[in-house]
C-alpha cells in the first residue's frame, strides 16, 4: 500500500478516545465530528475508534495495531495522556499518518498532525456572560485536574469574568477526577451555598454539578466541549461547542494530498471550530445577547485582546 | 411422668443401634463395620488409640459425617441422621472432644445458639440465663451465662459444653473425651452427673483414654483398633491392664518408680512473679519457685488457677508485672521467647494444636520451628540446609515412634497423639536445661501417653530440670518428685511425692490450705 | 476415578495438566456466555473470538503485546505472593507502583543533571546499566516504603491493611497528580497555559532495552520481562529456601505459634509487605523506563497503572500465590486483557462489553478451583496404615470374661 | 454568620456524602460479620444504580426504582454467595470479577437503552413541618430526601439484628467458629447465603441512592470506586454498625470540608493545592484510626469457606 494509492479509495480513519463516546464532552466531541464528515464523504469514509481507553497503555497497542495494518490513511489519538506514545510509535511508521490532541506538539515529525482547541475564547465569552448575569457577584466552576484543555478553558473564563468586573469572585475547585459525580455535585452545592448563582465547569463528571445548579432552579449553567443544554434547559445559557470537524477536514484535505503531517492546528472561534451555541429555550436579554456576540467578533477580528494569568 | 419420658421432659431412646458402619476418608477406613449400641439407663464407653476411629464412629451418630455403609436405628426404628440438626431432633447430643464454642460470644449466647427463641426472631437471652442458672444449680456446674468464652479456663468450657447438652435435654449424650481437662473433684462431680442421667433414663456414650474411670462409670466396653470393633465386654469383667492391651496390642505400663537422683542446683527460679490473666484479672499472684536439675516438678491444679500464665511466663510469651525469673542463674525476666529458647528453655505447650505447631506446614518444617535459623538447619542464618532438616527429622521419626507417611506430610493430618510426639521430639532435640511440660498427655492415647512419660523420665535422669503441668493427677503423682499445687493464681501448697495423695491434693485444689 | 485419584496421588504432572485443562474449560464457559452478549450486541461471536486470538497470539507483535501486558502483573503478582504467603492482603498495589514509577523516573532524569564529580566525564556518559539499575532499585525502594506504611500501620496501629492500601492508593494518586504539575513537570510544559501534566522523556541510557532478537519487525517487548522472570525465581528461593521466608510463611499460618518458636511475627509482617511493595514499585518504574520513557497522569491511577495493581493479584491467586505460577498465570492474563482489546477494534463492541466478559472470566475461571481442590485433597491425606493382627491374647481374655 | 451557614452545608453536604457508603458499608458488614468478603460492593453498586435509574426513566416510579435496585442488588450478592460459599471461590478474586462484571455491564445496558446520561426527576427533599425551616439545624438534618433517612434508620436497625436477634446470633457464631454453629445445627451455608445476599441488596440502595436519589441521573462508572472505600470503612467500623456510621460520617465530613477549603481559600487568601485537599479525607481517616488504634479481633472465619472435616 502506497500513499498515492490510500488517497484513491475510501479514506479511513481510526480513533482512540480516553472516555465513553457518549459522554456529552470531550470523546463525544470526537465523535460527533468523525460522524457529520462521514455524512458530507459518504462512502469516501469510514472510521472505527477505541472507546473507553483510559488506560494510557492500551492506547499504544491499538495504535500500533492500526498503524501496522496499513488500512487507515488517518489514525487519531485523542487525548492530550497520548502524546508520550504517539512520540514512540511515530517514528517507526514514518508513512502512516497521525494526529493526536489536544496539544501543539508535533515533535518535529512530518507524519504528526497536533490539534488543540482554544477553549479559552469559550471561555472567554461565557466568562463574560457569567459576569453580566450574576447578581450575586459570586460564580463557581467545576473542573476536573488543573491542566489542558480543562485549565484553558477555566482561565478563559475567569479572564472573561474579570473583563466584565474584577470584583466578581470566581470560585474555582478541581475534584481531580473526571469520573466521580458525586463529588463535582457536592462541589456544585459548595459554590451555591457559598452564593455562586452562575456556574460552569469541564469534563463528563460535571453531569452531577448540572442536577444540582437545575435542582435549585434558580442557578444558571455554562456548556463547554459538547451541548448541554438537553441536561437542563431551564438553566443552561449557552455551551462552547468543539467541532473537530473543521481541522479534520484539513488534516484529511493534507493527507489525501500526500502530506502526512508536521503542521499543528487549533479550533478557534474564526475558523468555525469554536461555536457558541445559545439554549433557545433560555430567555437571554437582548443586550446580554449583543454584548456576547461583539465579544466574539472581537475576538474574531483581534480587537478583544486578554491575558491567561 | 409417663414411663417413656425424661425428667427434661423429652422422649426417651429406649435402643440406640449402630449396624456395619462404614467410613472412608481419603487413603484411611477410619470405621470398618462396627456394629456398636447403647440402652436407656447405660453407659456404654467407647476405647482406642488415637485415630482408632471413635471420634468419627460418634460424629456419623450425630449426623456429621454420613457412613459409606451401614443403619441406624432408633428403638428399632430405621433412622438416617442427615445433619446434627437432625441428631437434636432425635434426642441425640454430643460434647466434642475439640470444642465446639464461639470464643467471642457469652456462655448463655453459645447455649442459645442454634435453639428457638421464646421471643420469635428476637433474642431471649434472660430467659437462656435464667435456666442455666437453674441447671447448674441441680447439677452443681459453675458457670457465669453472661462471662465471654474465652475468658474461660478449658474445663470450664467443658462445663458450659456438658450444660448446653443437658439444656437441650438431649436423651442420647455423647461425651468424647469430656474428663481429658478436668480434676479429680471434677471426674466425680461428672460421673454424679452422668450417674444421675442414666438413672433419670439418658443412654450416654463415654469416650476416654483414661482407663480407671471407664472402668470406674462405665457399665460396658468397646475396644475400637484401626476403625474395626475388636472387642466388647461388660465392665465390671474387664481390668486396666487386659484394656490396655486390647487398644495396644501389647501388654502396658501403667506405674513408673523413679530411679533417687540427688537434685542438682535450681536451673529454674521464679520469685515474687506476678502477672495478668487474659481475663484481665491476677493471673499469677507473687509465685515463687524453684527447679532443680534432675528433677521434676508437678504443678498440680483445677484448670484456670494460673497453671497456663505460669509455663507463658516462663516461656517469656507474657510479660510480668512483678518478681524476677532466673534461667541457669542469667536473669531472663521478661526475656522474648527467643531469648528463653536461647538460655536453653523447651515448652511443651498445652494448646498443641495452636501454639506447638503449624497445621499446614510439614512435618520436617515443624520440626524446626524455634532452630530454623541456627546450624545445622541453616547457612550462616540465611539459607534453610534442608538436607539436615531432612535428616534430623526422619531420624526423631524413628527415635519417638511418630505414625506419619513422610516427613513432608502436613503435620495437621497427623493425630493429636503424633504430634504431640513430634513436639516433643522437637523440645528434646534441643537439648534443654530446663523443660516445661504443659498438659504433655491430653488426649493422647494410653500407648502414647506411656511413651511421652518414659521420655520424660529420661530427660530428669539426664539432668534437665522439669515442670510437669498437668490436671491429670495420675501424671502428677507418677513422674513428679515434688508437686506444687496452684489456686486462684498462687501456690497454695508443694509436697513431697512419697508424702502425697489424691485426696489431700484434691483438697488444696479446691482452695483449702492443707499443710503436709 | 479411582485410576485418576491414583495417579493424583503419585504423579504432580497429571495434576498440572488438569488444572490447565480445567482453566481452559472455565474460560470457554465464560466465552460461551459472552457471545450470547455479544450476539445481542448483533455482532458475530466467531469473528470477535478469532480477534480475541489473533490480537493476543496471532502475530508477532501481538504475542509480544500479551508479554508486555504481562510485565507489570507479574511484578506485582510475585509481591502478592510473598504478602499473601505472610498473611497480609496488600492491595495496594496501585499506589505502590505509582510511587515506585514517580521515583524511579526521577532517579532516571537526574542522573543527566547530577554535577559532574569526575574530570571530562560529559553528563550522559552514565552507563546505561548503572542508570537503569539505580532507577529500578529506586522504584523498588519507593513501592517498599509506600507498602511499608501500611506495614507499620498494621504491626504496630493495629490497623487493618485492606483499609490503609486503599486508602494509600488514593493517596499516592493525588501526590503524583501534584508532583507531575509541580517539580516533575517536563519543563517544556511549564509555561504552557494548557500544560499537559507528564515528567520530561528519559535519555536513551536510562531506558530498558527492548528485546528484539526474535523478530525483524520491531515491537515493545522490553528487558523489564527478563527482570520480572529472574525476579519470579528470586522470590520463590526466598519464600522457600531461606530463613526469611520460613518465618514469613510461619507468621502467615499462625501468628500464635510463630509468637511460641520466638519470631518477631510484627517484624515479618513488616518485611512481607515492604518485600510486596517493593515488586510492585518496581512493576511502576519497568512501565516507565520500558514503555512509555516518560511519567505521564491522566488524573487516574488506572490511566498509568492499568489496574496492574489489582490484576496482579488475580494473576497471583491464579498462579497459586507461587512467584513461578504467577507467570503463566500473568501472560494468561495479559493475554485475555490484550485479546479483549482486538475484539473492541475488530468487531466495534462497546469496550464494556470487554470489561463484562473479563468480569466473568475471573468469576468463572476462580470458580473452577474447587474442583482441582476437590480432586488434590486427596493428595493431602493419611494412606492406610496395615491393621495390625488382633492382640494374641484375645481369646484368653474372652474367656476370662466369661467367667 | 457566614461560617455557620459553611457548617450547615459542610454537614449535610456531609450527610449525603455519606448515604451510599453506609448502605453499602452496613451490607458488607452482614456478610463479613458472617465470614464471606465481598469486594465486588461497587460493581452490584453501579448494576443497582443502573437498574433504579432505569426503572424511573421509564416508568417514572421512584418506588418502582428502589424495588429494581434492590432485587438486582440480591441477586448479584446471591450469585456472590454461590461462588464463595457453593463453589467455595477465592473471595477476593471473586469479589474483583464480580466488580470488573458489574462496571461492564451496567455501562453496556446504559449505551444499550438510554445511550446519553439523561437527567430524571430523583427522590424530592422531604420537607417535614417545623423541622425543615429550623435554621441551622433544619438544613443539616430535615433537607434531605427519603433515601438518605432510610440509610441512617438502617443503622440501628442492622445493630439491632446482629446483636439482638437469633439470626444475628447466628451470623456472628457462623463468623467467628463455623463449626461450632455447624454442630449446633446451623446451616452455615444457609446464612452466609442470607448476609451476602442481604448485603448485596444494600449495595443495591446504595446505588439507587445515588441515581435516583442525590445525583438523579447515570453515567458510565457513576460511583467511581465508593464501593471500595465502603468495604474500607468496614474495617474502620470493626464490623460494629455504629461505627461503620461513624467512619462513614468521618470520611465523607472532612470530603465536604475539602470542598470548602477551595472555595473559602480566596477569602483567606491562603493556596491549598487541590491534590491535597482532595487527599484530605483518606489522610485523616487513616490517621484517626491510628489514634482510635481498637485491636478489635476480625472474624476468625472472613475469607475462610466451610467444609466438614476441614481441620
Ligand atoms: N476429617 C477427616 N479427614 C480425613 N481423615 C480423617 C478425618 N477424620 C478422621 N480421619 C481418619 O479417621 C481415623 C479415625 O479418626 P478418629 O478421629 O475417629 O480417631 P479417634 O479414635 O477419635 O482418635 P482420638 O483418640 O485421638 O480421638 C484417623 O486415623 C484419621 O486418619
Ligand atoms: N482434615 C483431615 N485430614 C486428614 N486427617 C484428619 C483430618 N482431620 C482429622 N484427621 C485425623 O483424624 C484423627 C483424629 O482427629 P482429631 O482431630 O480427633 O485428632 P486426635 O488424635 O483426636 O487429637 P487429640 O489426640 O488431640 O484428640 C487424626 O488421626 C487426624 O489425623
Ligand atoms: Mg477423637
Ligand atoms: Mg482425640
Amino acid at each position: 500500500h502506497t500513499r498515492s494509492a490510500k488517497a484513491q479509495d475510501t479514506f479511513k480513519v481510526a480513533v482512540v478516545m480516553p472516555s465513553a463516546s457518549n459522554d456529552l464532552a470531550f470523546s463525544q466531541s470526537m465523535i460527533d465530528a468523525l460522524t457529520a464528515i462521514d455524512e458530507e464523504m459518504g462512502d469516501g469514509f469510514e472510521f472505527v475508534f477505541q472507546e473507553n481507553t483510559f488506560v494510557v497503555d492500551d492506547a499504544a497497542i491499538a495504535l500500533r495495531e492500526w498503524a501496522a495494518s496499513g488500512e487507515y490513511s488517518l489514525i487519531i489519538a485523542h487525548g492530550s495522556q497520548y502524546g508520550a506514545i504517539l512520540e514512540e510509535l511515530a517514528p517507526e511508521f514514518p508513512d502512516v499518518s497521525f494526529a493526536w490532541g489536544t496539544d501543539v506538539d508535533t515533535f518535529g515529525y512530518d507524519n504528526v498532525y497536533a490539534y488543540e482547541a482554544g477553549s479559552d475564547q469559550g471561555g472567554f465569552v461565557n466568562g463574560v456572560l457569567a459576569a453580566l448575569l450574576t447578581n450575586s457577584n459570586v460564580i463557581g466552576v467545576v473542573g476536573p485536574i488543573e491542566v489542558g484543555d480543562a485549565k484553558l478553558y477555566v482561565d478563559g473564563f475567569k479572564a472573561g469574568v474579570a473583563w466584565v468586573n474584577p470584583e466578581i469572585a470566581v470560585n474555582v475547585n478541581y475534584i481531580q477526577s473526571f469520573s466521580d459525580v458525586a463529588l463535582a455535585s457536592e462541589a456544585a452545592q459548595a459554590h451555591i451555598a457559598n452564593g455562586a448563582d452562575v456556574m460552569t465547569g469541564s469534563a463528563q463528571m460535571v453531569v452531577g454539578a448540572v442536577g444540582v445548579a437545575k435542582e435549585t432552579g434558580n442557578v444558571l449553567w455554562f456548556g463547554q466541549q459538547s451541548n448541554q443544554t438537553e441536561l437542563a434547559p431551564e438553566i443552561v445559557v449557552a455551551n462552547q461547542v468543539y467541532h473537530w470537524e473543521v481541522v479534520l477536514k484539513e488534516i484529511i484535505a493534507q493527507v489525501q494530498a500526500g502530506t502526512l503531517g508536521g503542521t499543528s492546528y487549533k479550533l478557534t472561534l474564526e475558523n468555525g471550530g469554536l461555536v457558541i451555541e445559545y439554549n433557545e429555550a433560555y430567555a437571554l436579554s437582548a443586550f446580554d445577547k449583543f454584548v456576547a456576540d461583539a465579544v466574539i467578533q472581537g475576538i474574531i477580528d483581534g480587537t478583544i485582546t486578554y491575558t491567561l494569568e | 411422668m409417663p414411663e417413656n419420658l425424661l425428667p427434661t421432659g423429652h422422649r426417651r431412646i429406649e435402643q440406640m443401634r449402630m449396624q456395619g458402619i462404614v467410613k472412608k476418608f481419603p487413603g484411611v477406613l477410619a470405621v470398618d463395620h462396627v456394629d456398636f449400641d447403647v440402652k436407656a439407663g447405660e453407659i456404654h464407653a467407647l476405647l482406642g488409640e488415637n485415630g482408632a476411629g471413635k471420634s468419627t464412629l460418634m460424629k456419623i451418630l450425630y449426623g456429621l459425617y454420613h457412613p459409606e455403609e451401614g443403619h441406624i436405628y432408633l428403638n428399632d426404628q430405621s433412622v438416617v441422621i442427615r445433619s446434627p440438626n437432625h441428631a437434636i431432633q432425635h434426642g441425640i447430643g454430643m460434647i466434642h472432644q475439640h470444642f465446639m464454642l464461639v470464643p467471642s460470644l457469652t456462655v448463655a449466647e453459645n447455649v442459645a445458639l442454634g435453639l428457638k427463641s421464646s421471643r420469635g426472631l428476637i433474642l431471649d437471652l434472660e430467659v437462656v440465663s435464667k435456666r442455666i442458672r437453674e441447671l447448674s444449680e441441680i447439677y452443681g456446674l459453675q458457670v457465669n451465662p453472661n462471662s465471654p468464652i474465652w475468658q474461660l479456663a478449658v474445663g470450664e468450657q467443658q462445663r458450659v459444653e456438658i450444660l448446653r447438652a443437658l439444656y437441650r435435654g438431649a436423651a442420647l449424650l455423647i461425651l468424647d473425651e469430656p474428663t481429658a481437662v478436668l480434676t479429680p473433684q471434677e471426674v466425680d462431680d461428672l460421673f454424679r452427673i452422668l450417674n444421675q442421667m442414666t438413672a433419670d433414663g439418658h443412654a450416654l456414650i463415654f469416650i476416654s483414654h483414661k482407663l480407671h474411670e471407664v472402668l470406674a462409670i462405665s457399665h460396658r466396653i468397646t475396644v475400637l483398633r484401626d476403625g474395626k470393633r475388636v472387642y466388647s465386654i461388660p465392665a465390671e469383667s474387664a481390668t486396666k491392664e487386659m484394656l490396655a492391651q486390647m487398644m495396644v496390642g501389647r501388654p502396658v505400663v501403667l506405674r513408673y518408680d523413679l530411679p533417687p537422683i540427688e537434685p542438682g542446683p535450681a536451673l529454674l527460679r521464679l520469685e515474687g512473679v506476678c502477672a495478668t490473666s487474659d481475663r484481665g484479672d491476677e493471673g499469677l499472684k507473687n509465685v515463687s519457685l524453684n527447679v532443680h536439675a534432675g528433677e521434676i516438678v508437678g504443678v498440680a491444679g483445677v484448670s484456670g488457677n494460673g497453671q497456663r500464665e505460669l509455663a507463658q511466663v516462663i516461656a517469656g510469651m507474657r510479660s510480668i508485672t512483678a518478681g524476677k525469673i532466673w534461667l541457669n542463674n542469667d536473669d531472663v525476666t521478661s526475656h522474648s521467647p527467643a531469648a528463653m529458647n536461647q538460655h536453653g528453655l523447651s515448652h511443651i505447650p498445652e494448646a498443641r494444636m495452636t501454639d506447638g505447631v503449624i497445621k499446614n506446614f510439614t512435618v520436617a518444617e515443624n520440626f524446626v520451628l524455634q532452630n530454623h535459623g541456627r546450624k545445622p538447619y541453616a547457612w550462616g542464618g540465611l539459607f534453610m540446609n534442608f538436607r539436615s532438616i531432612t535428616r534430623q527429622c526422619k531420624t526423631a521419626i524413628k527415635d519417638y515412634e511418630i505414625k506419619t507417611p513422610s516427613h513432608e506430610t502436613p503435620i495437621k493430618s497427623l493425630s493429636g497423639g503424633n504430634i504431640q510426639k513430634l513436639v516433643l521430639a522437637r523440645e528434646l532435640s534441643r537439648q534443654p536445661r530446663v523443660l516445661i511440660a504443659a498438659q504433655p498427655t491430653r488426649g493422647v492415647d494410653i500407648g502414647a501417653s506411656e511413651y511421652i512419660h518414659h521420655r520424660l523420665l529420661e530427660e530428669r535422669t539426664k539432668g534437665t530440670a522439669i515442670l510437669l503441668i498437668s490436671e491429670d493427677l495420675d501424671e502428677i503423682l507418677a513422674l513428679s518428685d515434688r508437686i506444687v499445687v496452684m489456686y486462684e493464681g498462687a501456690i497454695v501448697g508443694a509436697v513431697k511425692r512419697d508424702a502425697a495423695d489424691v485426696r489431700t491434693l484434691g483438697l488444696m485444689m479446691a482452695g483449702s490450705k492443707v499443710t503436709v | 476415578m479411582a485410576i485418576i485419584r491414583h495417579f493424583l496421588n503419585t504423579s504432580k504432572l497429571v495434576n498440572i495438566s488438569l488444572n490447565i485443562t480445567l482453566l481452559l474449560l472455565a474460560v470457554g464457559a465464560a466465552l460461551v456466555v459472552g457471545s450470547v452478549m455479544i450476539m445481542l450486541m448483533d455482532a458475530d461471536p466467531v469473528k470477535a473470538y478469532q480477534a480475541l486470538y489473533e490480537g493476543a497470539f496471532g502475530t508477532t507483535n501481538s504475542r509480544a503485546e500479551t508479554l508486555v501486558k504481562a510485565t507489570p502483573l507479574l511484578f506485582v503478582g510475585i509481591g502478592i505472593c510473598v504478602a499473601f504467603r505472610g498473611g497480609v492482603i496488600n492491595v495496594g498495589g496501585e499506589g505502590q507502583m505509582i510511587i515506585g514509577a514517580l521515583a524511579g523516573v526521577w532517579i532516571a532524569l537526574s542522573l543527566d543533571t547530577v554535577p559532574r564529580f569526575i574530570e571530562n566525564v560529559p553528563i550522559n556518559d552514565f552507563p546505561q546499566i548503572t542508570v537503569v539499575t539505580l532507577s529500578l532499585l529506586a522504584g523498588f525502594v519507593a513501592g517498599a516504603l509506600w507498602g511499608g506504611i501500611a506495614g507499620v500501620l498494621k504491626a504496630y496501629f493495629g490497623v487493618n491493611e485492606i483499609l490503609s492500601t486503599i486508602m494509600l492508593n488514593q493517596i499516592a494518586l493525588q501526590l503524583m497528580n501534584y508532583l507531575l504539575n509541580g517539580v516533575l513537570l517536563d519543563p517544556e510544559q511549564k509555561d504552557r497555559v494548557n500544560r499537559i501534566p507528564k515528567t520530561a522523556r528519559i535519555e536513551e541510557h536510562a531506558k530498558l532495552p527492548r528485546i528484539d532478537w526474535f523478530s525483524d519487525t520491531p515491537t515493545r517487548l522490553h528487558a523489564g520481562l527478563i527482570v520480572g522472570l529472574a525476579l519470579a525465581v528470586v522470590v520463590y528461593i526466598l519464600l522457600w529456601r531461606t530463613t526469611l521466608g520460613y518465618r514469613i510463611r510461619a507468621v502467615g499460618q499462625s501468628d500464635r505459634a510463630s509468637r511460641y518458636a520466638g519470631i518477631n511475627v510484627k517484624r515479618q509482617v513488616l518485611y512481607s509487605i515492604l518485600i510486596s511493595g517493593g515488586c510492585a514499585g518496581l512493576a511502576g518504574a519497568v512501565q516507565v523506563l520500558g514503555l512509555q520513557y516518560r511519567l505521564q497522569t491522566d488524573g487516574s491511577a488506572a490511566g498509568f497503572t492499568g489496574n496492574a495493581g489489582f490484576n496482579g493479584i488475580v494473576a497471583a491467586l491464579f498462579g497459586g500465590l507461587h512467584p513461578v505460577g504467577t507467570i503463566p498465570a500473568s501472560v494468561f492474563f495479559g493475554a485475555l486483557l490484550i485479546g479483549a482489546q482486538s475484539i473492541q477494534r475488530e468487531v466495534q463492541v462497546p469496550a464494556s462489553l470487554i470489561t463484562t466478559l473479563n468480569g466473568l472470566v475471573v468469576i468463572f475461571v476462580v470458580s473452577s478451583q474447587i474442583f482441582i481442590k476437590r480432586l488434590t485433597k486427596r493428595r493431602a491425606s493419611v494412606p492406610p496404615q496395615p491393621t495390625p493382627a488382633a492382640p494374641k491374647s484375645l481369646p484368653a481374655l474372652q474367656e476370662e470374661a466369661a467367667k | 454568620m457566614i461560617t455557620d451557614i459553611l457548617k450547615a452545608s459542610v454537614a449535610a453536604s456531609a450527610i449525603r456524602l455519606a448515604t451510599p457508603y453506609i448502605f453499602a458499608s452496613l451490607g458488607e458488614t452482614f456478610g463479613q460479620r458472617s465470614g464471606v468478603l465481598n469486594l465486588g460492593v461497587d460493581g452490584i453498586m453501579l448494576l443497582g444504580a443502573f437498574a433504579a435509574y432505569y426503572a424511573v426513566f421509564e416508568t417514572g416510579n421512584l418506588l418502582l426504582g428502589v424495588l429494581a435496585a434492590l432485587i438486582v442488588g440480591m441477586l448479584l450478592g446471591l450469585a456472590m454467595a454461590f461462588i464463595s460459599v457453593t463453589l467455595q471461590a477465592e473471595q477476593g478474586i471473586s469479589g474483583i470479577g464480580l466488580y470488573l462484571f458489574g462496571l461492564g455491564l451496567s455501562e453496556l445496558l446504559f449505551q444499550k437503552t438510554v445511550v446519553t446520561p439523561t437527567p430524571i426527576d430523583g427522590f424530592p427533599r422531604v420537607n417535614l413541618p417545623i423541622l425543615t425551616d429550623l435554621p441551622v439545624l433544619g438544613e443539616i438534618f430535615f433537607h434531605h430526601n427519603l433515601l438518605v433517612y432510610v440509610a441512617f434508620a438502617l443503622v440501628p436497625i442492622s445493630a439491632f439484628v446482629l446483636n439482638r436477634t437469633t439470626f444475628g446470633l447466628q451470623i456472628r457464631a457462623v463468623g467467628q467458629n463455623p463449626e461450632a454453629a455447624d454442630a449446633m445445627g446451623i446451616s452455615v451455608a444457609r446464612v452466609r447465603y442470607m448476609t451476602v445476599t442481604l448485603g448485596g441488596g444494600f449495595a443495591g440502595l446504595a446505588g439507587a441512592s445515588l441515581s435516583i436519589a442525590l445525583l438523579n441521573i447515570f453515567q458510565s462508572n457513576l460511583t467511581s470506586g465508593q464501593g471500595f472505600i465502603a468495604v474500607a470503612l468496614v474495617y474502620f467500623g470493626a464490623w460494629r454498625p455504629y461505627w461503620v456510621m461513624g467512619g462513614a460520617l468521618l470520611f465523607s465530613t472532612v470530603n465536604a470540608l475539602q470542598l470548602q477549603v477551595k472555595t473559602i481559600e480566596n477569602a483567606l487568601g491562603i493556596n491549598v493545592p487541590s491534590e491535597f485537599a482532595v487527599m484530605a479525607p483518606y489522610v485523616v481517616t487513616i490517621i484517626t484510626l491510628i489514634f482510635a488504634s481498637k485491636r478489635v479481633e476480625q472474624p476468625t472465619a472472613l475469607t475462610k469457606p466451610f467444609e466438614r472435616g476441614e481441620s
